[in-house]
């Protein structure tokens, strides 16, 4: 049987690269691809708990963080689209009218 | 059947799906490798009804196809949480102790979802014939 | 010889597999002859009849034709996608069924290890899976349009995928019904919970799911890219559709995976709504013939009659029903099924809420 | 009335408004005015004032007592009371204020209503649960919401941007939030405060209960914007429309403090000395960063976007102090800080009007010769922020900055001062530009308050003007809510909770 | 009835009631309405604060006229007014000066005249509130609140394109200090859990304030940087020559000096009586430089208002040698002096101002031979300069003679070296008035004077020097009658200390003595 803490590591390198990326991607997309890949670390470190805890609370968790997940995904894709169509661009530095 | 681990019951699927793929992929190869292989110009061009193809496929397309995607993981994510709750509906009044808690819990969700479609009904996002919508 | 248990069961199981996968891929040809004749006859023409007796090797023959022709890859298109794309259709078609209860369950024991005939995997949540891999289905096509860099494979697969997800919420909540009924995903428990009075505790009929059962048949029907909800591939607006770019195996790859899919809807229909490989008439005549051979097959042979019975529908209903307009199909997703099968959801909580004695 | 329904009666009513609205706002036909929905939007949030006073009067009949409800995962007391109260009341100015903020035949106004209702949902809901899971709720339901208003100018390219840069960071930030407390729920096995408090107690080495506050703390420092946490904030505040501002500004941060101070005082006292140090950390630096970054701006919202990140850290000073002097520190200074904002911000809603064609300093310049009354107002907005005498602001900080010294942190007390000295200089810039006489002739249109948005901002005033003069009711409530923090729900109200988790259990095995 | 219990809020909120209705009069170009209300404000102010010398009981120590509620429970804050010999006469003469300074503006300030006296009338609420104000809470409410019109009327109708600058420096400066004041209040209150400053003074008498003497010994610095800066004492001068160039004459009248020193005599020495005097060397040797310092800038300056900054700064210099030598004599004198100062600052700016208002410069090389035009004129500015180099009989000379005389007699030889090096100011000062004098008004027509056709003092400007010029005649010859009221104050204060000496030890001691205690109350 695997023991959990494998999971919860792979879960921190999983959450660790999310943030790498978000922090160094430069495609709007890709950033956003990152946060999801957080949010799904965050949920695998839940899942992981929760069996080591024989509690399902944690799932039931995953569950809203899931729900959450995709209500972000479609505001978030809203706002991209709308983004695009005023700027033309999806690149993060272009994003920059606002600079005093 | 009960001797078997309970992870068992996930080889056989896990073995069901590489097979699959495998066979997919194998058709794949398999025609790549008998079919022969006489290329010309006319062929490697994209196809457009005879025509030499004009620009590429890359241009954009209506917006109503973005906002079925975000309806659609909106709504599946719902579709979804009605799930568990059908499952364990049988059991619910006994845990409850009240026949009609989870059919008023549902009741009150699916009313939710409802107001959703009915918001976006009626804002015309869901015709596709005329473009009296503001998207 | 002796092997540990584990790899008996997988042997085992692989076993089962490959029948089942030689079984489908089979029934898949002939479905593609079936439907052949069938709309030959109902156009009262004879359909393919020269390739041996009734044209019975016609399959076979188009197989091998496909086998040899030549594939091409336009250079505009995405290779890996391009490649990719056909592969995930298929693949996902051929990965549904290993859910299904063919049989009744028949546990028989090879070296102390049980396992089940009548099954391939039987999971907890079955249902589950196969919804999840329906959807995965929809990458096939997205990626084979958008791959193949051509306008009308671009738009064939928009309007597919598009298509695609919108029925499938009505075809989830349709299903949600039948899981209310039984309490559980496991496809095997759902088959149990029907087979009380043989056809009347079917859903369809003694489970008042015959309003789900039309949704389900309908946004099946879409899900399948089949008529009267083809317009992935249009041939008057579209050419071929998202795979007008494909040749040889490929193009015929795409074309198994949607006769693969529609042989999964009909066994997930008579599964869910026709009580699987029960008999219509409940155990009535389980002391006839009673022996290990007969209680096995007999299941199946309904339900290899039932899943035969929804295809013959599916081409009765191609010969017979036009093709929908765009802006209709989606309407009638969003705007009919959609709001039926909720109501249908809630109108079945109500009522095994008023049944239900605490 | 149940205790489960009352305990979330204010969130039931606005939900309801909100879903009134959004059933309302397609029938009407697309030219027409959206004003009636604001009106409704309105009476919801009166409702919701009217639900949590009725929530203080039961507590106060079980005598100051907390009330749990839905198997300990909501908990209402003075607390949550005070806080639903903060919150309806910042949401109506800015409904009131906005009204007549829209222009054009496709204005969204009725959506823009509905949001504001949800927000609000969620930000109450956040004060008032007790189980990370409703406070996650909670803080998603008013996160999107905020970053759809924040986008809400659809024409302007910078309106756009800023939401998303408010999109991105936020989840960011949310992701970071779950993290914290994915692994609490590790080190504790539950996900409710007074669990996790009575945990963290007896465990011996709680690594991971650290680890997870660490975390918590950075995602909340996202949303109250405190450095280092605060990049997202200028940008967003520039871009966003005035009234959102106002909103997201206040209301947002009120919750989530409301929601640290729960977390860290009731939830994890135990750990006390580790978290202490990191919110003296990110007090300071939010205090330095946010003013020494204002002096440089010349977009009045990008100024105020540094000063609210300035009067975090002020904030969070009080978060360094004893438990009852830091929790009625922390409230009051809330109070004060949303009721002068809530007004700067509305004030300047009225004067840029739509299109905010009044962005610079240089653009205020002599704006208190053309609108002497709304001008004074802002004045006494700005006046107070600054921390003169006799207003919210000053007050506040002088409790806070009191509490501190009183915890024998005089040094934060110092620095807090020096950076309200470094604070009063660009607010007092802004203050001279606003009865300076305009350099060039350059003539810019200045807009005018409608009635009702009059009495929205009269009331901010008057608000404003009574935590300075007048503290004292409000401190005794808070005074008298601080204790209600230590006591959680007690173990025979964490009970019938087991029965649906065990019911699913033997489902999914 | 009686009003003693309702006087001093009566005062204080008088001017506040008349900005408020100044607040919502309607403005109309070149009316005058805004200026008359105000003027009826502040003479009415006045009045009321004539009461306090007529019922004033002379002679005793301690607070009269008192009023002390409850205003917060906790933290336990109180609305304590009251006022002794110190303050009383700062009220009646902040009370004299507005007035004056409302007559001051009346053409100067043409436009925006309802910011003008709504900003003007808000300053006079808070200099009244900080002269009568005993808890420190409160009194600390007035300090800040001082600053904002006093910020807005120097940037809004400065003179110069410098305006705003010099309006947020000043405010700056004013305002830093008092920051690190709040602290040191807040540092008080959690050691005696008090903001009475009666009572606190109470118990720094008796030494219980705190333990930590170091601590005590930062708060004393916080407290008396805030008040030095606004006085100013001489290195923390900086805003002041920018502040006077700018600010209208009416708000020159009351930028400095009384608030500060004010502040000093009353919370510096009363809570802090041994640091004060622990650091009164320091004082002394700064207020010595200041006079110096002060007066040879003014000499060099041509500039008018400039030179009037200096002087002021060389004036206040005097009194803060005063106050710090810690002897009654000196103290008395430097509270005079206060009144002094203020009074004749008051006469200067607003001659300068007249000369401004006709000639349209502050430079006095465009000046000259204005004596034979305007003999009423000459008359006054030679009263204001005369009272200000301190010519016997007229009020600068006693302020000055108790000074010189308290210092002098005070017991370190160091304050004695300091006064000389003071007292020669006294010399400079007299140079730099006779030069202005002697610059503007004799001598050959100056450019401005030639081309410019100025006219005499008209009714108005003798309604607002007339009191002054008496003012000065009277508190030169009736000087006890001032005195009385401030004796007491001034044999407390320096009485407290006198004993503190004799007692060196204090410094590293526990705890004081008790029996000096009875001695001074």
């Amino acid at each position: 049987m695997v023991p959990v803490s494998y999971y919860l590591i792979l879960a921190a390198i999983l959450f660790t690269i999310g943030m790498a990326s978000f922090l160094v991607k430069r495609n709007v997309i890709s950033v956003f691809m990152s946060i999801e890949l957080m949010l799904n670390a965050v949920n695998l470190t839940f899942v992981a708990f929760s069996h080591m805890w024989h509690q399902v609370s944690g799932q039931i968790f995953v569950f809203f963080v899931m729900v959450v997940a995709a209500a972000e995904a479609a505001v978030g894709l809203a706002i991209i689209i709308a983004l695009f169509r005023a700027r033309q661009t999806l690149s993060i530095d272009q994003v920059d009218l606002m600079k005093n | 059947m009960q001797a078997n681990p309970y992870i068992w019951q996930y080889f056989p699927l896990a073995m069901q799906i590489l097979i699959a793929l495998a066979m997919a992929g194998g058709m794949i190869t398999a025609s790549f490798l008998l079919g022969k292989h006489k290329r010309n110009k006319t062929k490697l061009s994209a196809y457009e009804c005879g025509m030499d193809p004009v620009g590429d496929a890359r241009g954009r397309f209506s917006v109503r196809f973005y906002m079925v995607a975000m309806l659609f993981i909106l709504f599946d994510v719902e579709a979804v949480f009605t799930l568990p709750w059908a499952v364990i509906y049988k059991q619910l009044p006994h845990i409850t102790g009240n026949p009609f808690f989870g059919f008023w819990e549902m009741f009150i969700y699916m009313a939710f979802v409802g107001v959703g479609l009915f918001y976006v009904w009626k804002k015309g996002i869901l015709n596709w014939s005329n473009d009296r919508a503001d998207l | 010889m002796h092997l540990s248990p584990l790899i008996t069961f997988l042997l085992l199981s692989l076993l089962k597999i490959v029948v089942v996968l030689v079984i489908t891929l089979t029934a898949v040809a002939y479905t593609v002859l079936l439907e052949r004749k069938l709309l030959g006859r109902m156009q009262n023409r004879w359909g393919p009849s020269r390739v041996g007796p009734f044209g019975l090797l016609q399959p076979l023959a188009d197989g091998i034709k496909l086998f040899l022709k030549e594939d091409m890859m336009p250079l505009a298109v995405e290779r890996p996608l391009f490649v990719l794309a056909p592969l995930i259709a298929l693949g996902c078609a051929l990965m549904s069924i290993a859910m299904v209860p063919f049989g009744a369950p028949t546990p028989i024991t090879v070296n102390g290890v049980t396992i089940d005939i009548g099954q391939i995997a039987d999971v907890n949540i079955g249902l589950l899976i196969i919804l999840g891999i329906t959807s995965v289905g929809v990458y096939g096509i997205a990626l084979s349009g958008w791959s193949s860099n051509n306008k009308y494979s671009l738009f064939g697969s928009l309007r597919a995928s598009a298509q695609l997800i919108s029925y499938e919420l009505a075809l989830g909540l349709s299903l949600v019904g039948v899981v209310l009924r039984a309490g559980s995903l496991r496809l095997r428990d759902i088959v149990d919970s029907q087979s009380a009075h043989g056809a009347l505790s079917w859903n369809i009929l003694g489970g008042f799911q015959i309003i789900a059962f039309f949704i389900y048949m309908m946004s099946a029907y879409a899900e399948t890219n089949r008529a009267p909800f083809d317009l992935p591939e249009a041939e008057s607006e579209l050419v071929a559709g998202y795979h007008t770019e494909y040749s040889s195996m490929k193009f015929a790859m795409f074309f198994m995976a949607e006769y693969a899919n529609m042989i999964t809807v009909a066994c997930v229909a008579s599964v869910m709504f026709l009580g699987g490989s029960g008999s219509p008439f409940g155990h009535v005549f389980d002391h006839v013939l009673n022996n290990a051979v007969f209680n096995f097959l007999l299941p199946c042979l309904w339900f290899v009659a039932k899943v035969i019975f929804f295809i013959m529908l599916y081409i009765w209903v191609r010969a017979t029903v036009p093709r929908f307009r765009y802006d209709q199909l989606m309407s009638f997703g969003w705007k009919f099924l959609l709001p039926i099968a909720m109501l249908n959801i809630l109108a079945t909580a109500l009522a095994m809420a008023l049944h239900s004695k605490v | 009335m149940s205790n489960n329904l009352l305990a979330l009666l204010p969130e039931i009513i606005l939900t309801v408004a909100g879903v009134l609205i959004m059933l309302a706002e397609p029938m009407i036909a697309p030219g027409k005015s959206r004003k009636p929905l604001g009106w409704l939007a309105i009476l919801g949030t009166i409702g919701s004032m009217g639900a949590a006073v009725q929530q203080h009067i039961v507590t106060d009949r079980a005598g100051n007592l907390p009330i749990t409800a839905f198997y300990g995962t909501i908990q209402f007391d003075n607390f949550s009371v005070f806080f639903h109260l903060l919150i309806a009341c910042i949401v109506l100015a800015v409904l009131l204020a906005s009204l007549d903020y829209f222009e054009g035949p496709v204005s969204h106004a009725g959506e823009y209503f509905a949001l504001l209702c949800f927000g609000a949902t969620g930000m109450m809901l956040m004060t008032s649960s007790v189980e990370l899971l409703l406070v996650f709720i909670g803080l998603e339901i008013s996160s999107i919401t905020t970053y759809i208003l924040a986008g809400f100018r659809k024409g302007q390219a910078t309106a756009s941007e800023s939401s998303l840069k408010y999109f991105l960071l936020g989840s960011f930030a949310t992701a970071f939030t779950l993290y914290g407390i994915a692994l609490a729920f590790g080190a504790t096995g539950s996900t409710s405060l007074a669990v996790l408090a009575m945990t963290l107690h007896s465990s011996m080495t709680p690594t991971l209960a650290l680890l997870a506050v660490a975390m918590m703390l950075i995602g909340f420092g996202f949303k109250v914007s405190a450095a280092p946490f605060h990049v997202w904030t200028p940008d967003v505040y520039q871009g966003a429309p005035a009234p959102v501002v106002a909103l997201m500004s206040t209301a947002p941060k009120a919750a989530v403090f409301a929601v640290l101070l729960r977390l860290l005082f009731n939830g994890a006292p135990a750990l006390r000395g580790e978290w202490l140090l990191l919110v003296t950390i990110l007090a300071v630096a939010s205090m330095c960063i946010g003013n020494l970054g204002a002096l440089a701006q010349k977009d009045v919202k990008r100024l105020l976007a540094y000063s609210s990140i300035a009067h975090a850290g002020y904030l969070l000073v009080a978060f360094t102090c004893f438990q009852a002097d830091a929790v009625s520190a922390a409230c009051f200074y809330t109070a004060a800080y949303a009721a002068m904002n809530v007004g700067a911000l509305l004030v300047i809603t009225q004067l840029g009007g739509f299109d905010e064609h009044l962005r610079s300093i240089e653009d205020f310049t002599g704006v208190g010769l053309k609108r002497p009354f709304l001008t004074a107002l802002l004045g006494f907005f700005l006046v107070s922020m600054i921390g003169i005498p006799f207003t919210g602001g000053f007050f506040g900080k002088f409790y806070v900055f009191s509490a501190a010294v009183h915890a024998g942190h005089t040094w934060l007390a110092v620095v807090g001062l020096l950076n309200s000295g470094v604070a009063c200089f660009y607010y007092i810039r802004l203050l001279v530009a606003l009865y300076s006489k305009p350099a060039a002739q350059k003539e810019v249109s200045v807009g005018k308050a409608s009635p009702v948005a009059a009495v929205a901002l009269i009331a901010c005033a008057l608000g404003t003007l009574a935590l300075g003069i007048a503290p004292g009711k409000l401190l005794n409530l808070l005074q008298r809510s601080a204790p209600t923090l230590e006591t959680g729900p007690s173990e025979s109200e964490l009970q019938p909770a087991a029965v649906p988790t065990s019911a699913v259990a033997s489902i999914t095995r | 009835m009686n009003f003693d219990h309702t006087i001093l809020s009566l005062i204080v909120f008088t001017p506040l009631v008349g900005a408020a209705v100044l607040a919502l009069l309607p403005e109309r170009e070149g009316s005058k309405l805004h200026a008359a209300a105000a003027l009826v404000v502040t003479l009415l102010t006045f009045f009321f604060t004539l009461h306090l010398p007529t019922y004033f009981r002379y002679g005793v120590s301690g607070f009269q006229f008192e009023q002390n509620s409850v205003w917060i429970n906790s933290p336990a804050i109180r609305y304590h007014l009251g006022v002794d010999g110190l303050s009383m006469w700062l009220v009646v003469l902040a009370g004299l000066l507005a007035p004056l300074g409302v007559l001051a503006s009346w053409k100067a300030v043409a436009t925006r005249t309802k910011l003008f006296y709504t900003l003007f009338l808000l300053q006079q609420v808070a200099m009244l509130g900080i002269f009568v104000s005993l808890d420190l809470f409160l009194y600390y409410g007035f300090w800040e609140l001082s600053l904002i019109p006093m910020a807005l009327l120097i940037a809004a109708f400065g003179r110069t394109e410098n305006r705003r600058k010099a309006g947020v420096k000043f405010f700056l400066y004013a305002f830093i200090p008092s920051a690190l004041l709040l602290v040191a209040m807040l540092w008080l209150y959690t050691k005696t859990g008090t903001f009475d400053f009666p009572v606190l003074a109470a118990l720094a008498a008796k030494g219980q304030l705190a333990t930590s003497h170091h601590a005590l010994w930062l708060c004393s610095l916080a407290f008396l940087a805030a008040f030095a800066v606004k006085v100013p004492v001489f290195p923390l001068h900086g805003w002041l020559s920018d502040a006077v160039q700018e600010a209208p004459t009416a708000a020159v009248m009351v930028l400095a000096g009384k608030l500060g020193l004010y502040s000093i005599l009353r919370f510096s020495f009363g809570i802090f009586p041994a640091e004060s005097h622990y650091i009164a060397p320091l004082l002394i040797a700064l207020g010595a430089i200041g006079i110096v310092y002060g007066a040879l800038l003014a000499w060099v300056q041509n500039d008018l208002k400039k030179l009037a900054a200096f002087s002021t700064l060389s004036h206040v210099s005097f009194i803060v040698l005063g106050i710090f030598s810690f002897t009654i004599l000196g103290i008395n004198g430097g509270v005079y002096q206060i009144l002094n100062e203020s009074l004749i600052g008051a006469a200067l700016f607003i001659l300068l101002g007249l000369l401004y208002e006709r000639y349209g410069s502050y430079d006095m090389r465009d000046y000259g031979g204005l004596a034979t035009k305007h003999p009423w004129m000459v008359t006054m500015f030679v009263v204001t300069g005369l009272a200000a180099v301190g010519l016997p009989m007229l009020n600068g000379f006693v302020g000055e003679f108790l000074i010189l005389a308290g210092t002098m007699q005070s017991v370190a030889t160091h304050h004695i070296l300091w006064t000389v090096v003071g007292t020669t100011g006294v010399i400079f000062s007299a140079a730099y008035m006779l030069t202005l004098i002697q610059k503007v008004f004799y001598g050959k027509l100056g450019v401005r004077s030639t081309e410019v056709a100025g006219f005499d003092l008209n009714a108005r400007e003798h309604v607002e020097l007339w009191p002054l010029a008496i003012l000065f005649l009277v508190m030169g010859v009736a000087s006890p009658f001032w005195i009385k009221a401030i004796d007491p104050f001034a044999t407390s204060a320096s009485g407290q200390v006198q004993h503190l000496i004799s007692a060196p030890k204090h410094l590293e001691m526990e705890t004081y003595v008790p029996a000096t205690t009875q001695e001074v109350r």
